[in-house]
């Protein structure tokens, strides 16, 4: 069973997302909450990067971390997934653990 | 499912606290068992009575309390990591209550799930 | 007060470089400014990396539970704070644009920036 | 050279608080003013006088306040900042007052050098 | 306690990816990991980034002001404590080896940590 | 007058070094304190940024920073001075201005 995986500081600021993708397995879901969300922004320097982590892993975005930020749904990078807590909620019941990258 | 929860951070500071109750409360709508919350680190600052915050903000400590009196969450604050910080019982919220990094163990072992919100 | 009457001008720079809502530095950072603006200095904000985010339009955090400071940005201008500097990099790496932003700045490039930064007298980051 | 000092974080958690009283100590041994110590965002908790370190660890609280009394030290807690995490007259431990954020302003202007230390 | 003798033995990861002093992290992480001892559980240490600084050799903190908990670390064998994990690419990177090392690690690849990661049932991490 | 920049992170978690050493003007100070001495150290993969940035500006490790973690003064990369907290102190008043790069 797979492992939900938290992020929730900006790959601008610092290592978490990329400690993440360097241990998270093919087919675990990443869960971007909080200044994380930050990863998910389109037309960036990191969309490829993003890109391509969506081609190995579940991405998901806390949608009320984006909206509290002003990043609209509609110009995040492709294949991440936007969810509400609930969401979250769900996410943390279909994966065996959760390991939160701080 | 039985959830234990862990904050990491205090109030305000960090959104980690905010996060967790969002988090508890979605999972209680879900049905699901929130069976602890545990505060460490400088966590153990969500616990104080003693904070008012502008009163068009959010009260952190208060929507803890509130969580904890509606739906029996048991809200506990590590004993070493609050002292060492100055939250002891004289300055406790009400809905906490203060007890050993066991209980934090003990909600590993005995829940399904342990999240964990921190910096 | 004694020192608003201090006579002293110094070039007062805020530094702004994390994100809004994820920690309070950038709420607390700017009422630290508000109550700069009451001393008669030279004020200047630089947001630079994830800080320009503060500055970005249509902020929304009812969801997460916390309040909406970001209208008060648009507010500095009242108190005669508008000196507001932009990094064109940061915006760039984090796919926005000028049009992004909820303030009159001046964008500048990051080599502008460090050059703004060496005039100032003092310097406050969080 | 008169020096104002900025302490954006609580003790313990983060080194800031340790490392400014390190500064501030050679500062006045080499000769030089200590001005005033701002505590600000999560530095308010420096200030809580119900913090008790293990015996076997420093006790931050209690080194500023001794800083304060040997050299005259102006340590002020930001009264906003503090009511939002709880740090009021009640809990303030001897040697630190509470005064607004003008007061840091104020050791921007009047002090030959600003040093800022946080997360 | 009852929870001692709950008869469920579960696999637990603290994972330190911080380095000592700066923050309070990496001793109060120790503290949790001493308690842990009492529950009978399979407990893992993993030290990767600068988290693999926790367990380095020559720690001297008397001139920051602060209590040295690093021998702590050689007490974990006493309290049957003995899977630790550190990442070769971590230690590479900071020019360390494992001889910078003050206990008996078990050095491995990050692709095999992130491997052992996944095979946890509460992960802990600060 | 140049300005003292002072870095309190490690290079590897977060981009303050980054950003310092994309801000500050040739010449400048740059102290590292507290974690931010971990870009010091000699023969890792940030070796050669630090010897180039060397060249443009003075740098300064603290110390009781590097005791503090058992890093040695004698394993970190050439042209990085060891000061104390009075070398701190003397930097602070050489310089026009701090700025710390949190």
């Amino acid at each position: 069973m797979s492992t939900l995986h938290t992020v929730n500081k900006s790959p601008f600021e610092r290592n978490n997302l990329e400690a993440c993708l360097g241990h998270a397995q093919p087919g675990d879901a990443i869960l971007l909450i909080e200044d994380g969300v930050i990863a998910a922004l389109a037309g960036g320097s990191l969309e490829g990067k993003m890109a391509d982590a969506a081609k190995t892993f579940k991405l998901f975005a806390l949608g009320p971390d984006l909206a509290a930020r002003g990043l609209d749904p509609a110009r995040i990078v492709a294949g991440i997934k936007v969810v509400d807590y609930g969401g979250f909620v769900d996410l943390t019941a279909e994966n065996k653990a959760i390991n939160a990258w701080l | 499912m039985k959830f234990g929860i862990l904050v990491n951070e205090g109030p305000y500071n960090h959104q980690a606290s905010d996060t967790a109750y969002q988090f508890c409360k979605a999972a209680i709508e879900k049905g699901h068992e929130i069976f602890r919350v545990f505060f460490y680190y400088d966590g153990v600052n969500n616990a104080t009575r003693l904070g008012e915050p502008p009163s068009d903000d959010r009260n952190v400590t208060k929507n803890w309390a509130k969580l904890a009196e509606d739906h029996k969450v048991d809200l506990v604050v590590c004993v070493a990591a609050g002292l060492r910080r100055g939250i002891v019982e004289g300055n406790l919220a009400p809905g906490f209550r203060i007890s050993g990094l066991g209980q934090l163990i003990e909600a590993g072992i005995q829940t399904d799930r342990l999240v964990t919100f921190g910096d | 007060m004694d020192e608003m009457e201090s006579g002293i001008v110094k070039k007062f720079m805020f530094v702004n470089r994390k994100p809004p809502h994820g920690t309070v530095y950038a709420l607390e950072v700017l009422e630290m400014v508000l109550i700069s603006a009451a001393f008669d200095q030279d004020v200047h904000l630089a947001f630079l990396d994830d800080g320009v985010l503060q500055i970005k339009k249509g902020q929304t955090p009812a969801g997460i539970g916390v309040k909406n400071f970001s209208p008060t940005y648009r507010a500095l201008e009242g108190y005669d704070i508008e000196k507001l500097y932009v990094e064109a990099e940061s915006l760039a790496e984090r796919g926005l644009t000028e049009d992004d932003l909820l303030v009159p700045v001046e964008v500048i490039s990051r080599a502008d920036m460090g050059k703004l930064m060496a005039e100032m007298d003092v310097v406050m980051t969080a």
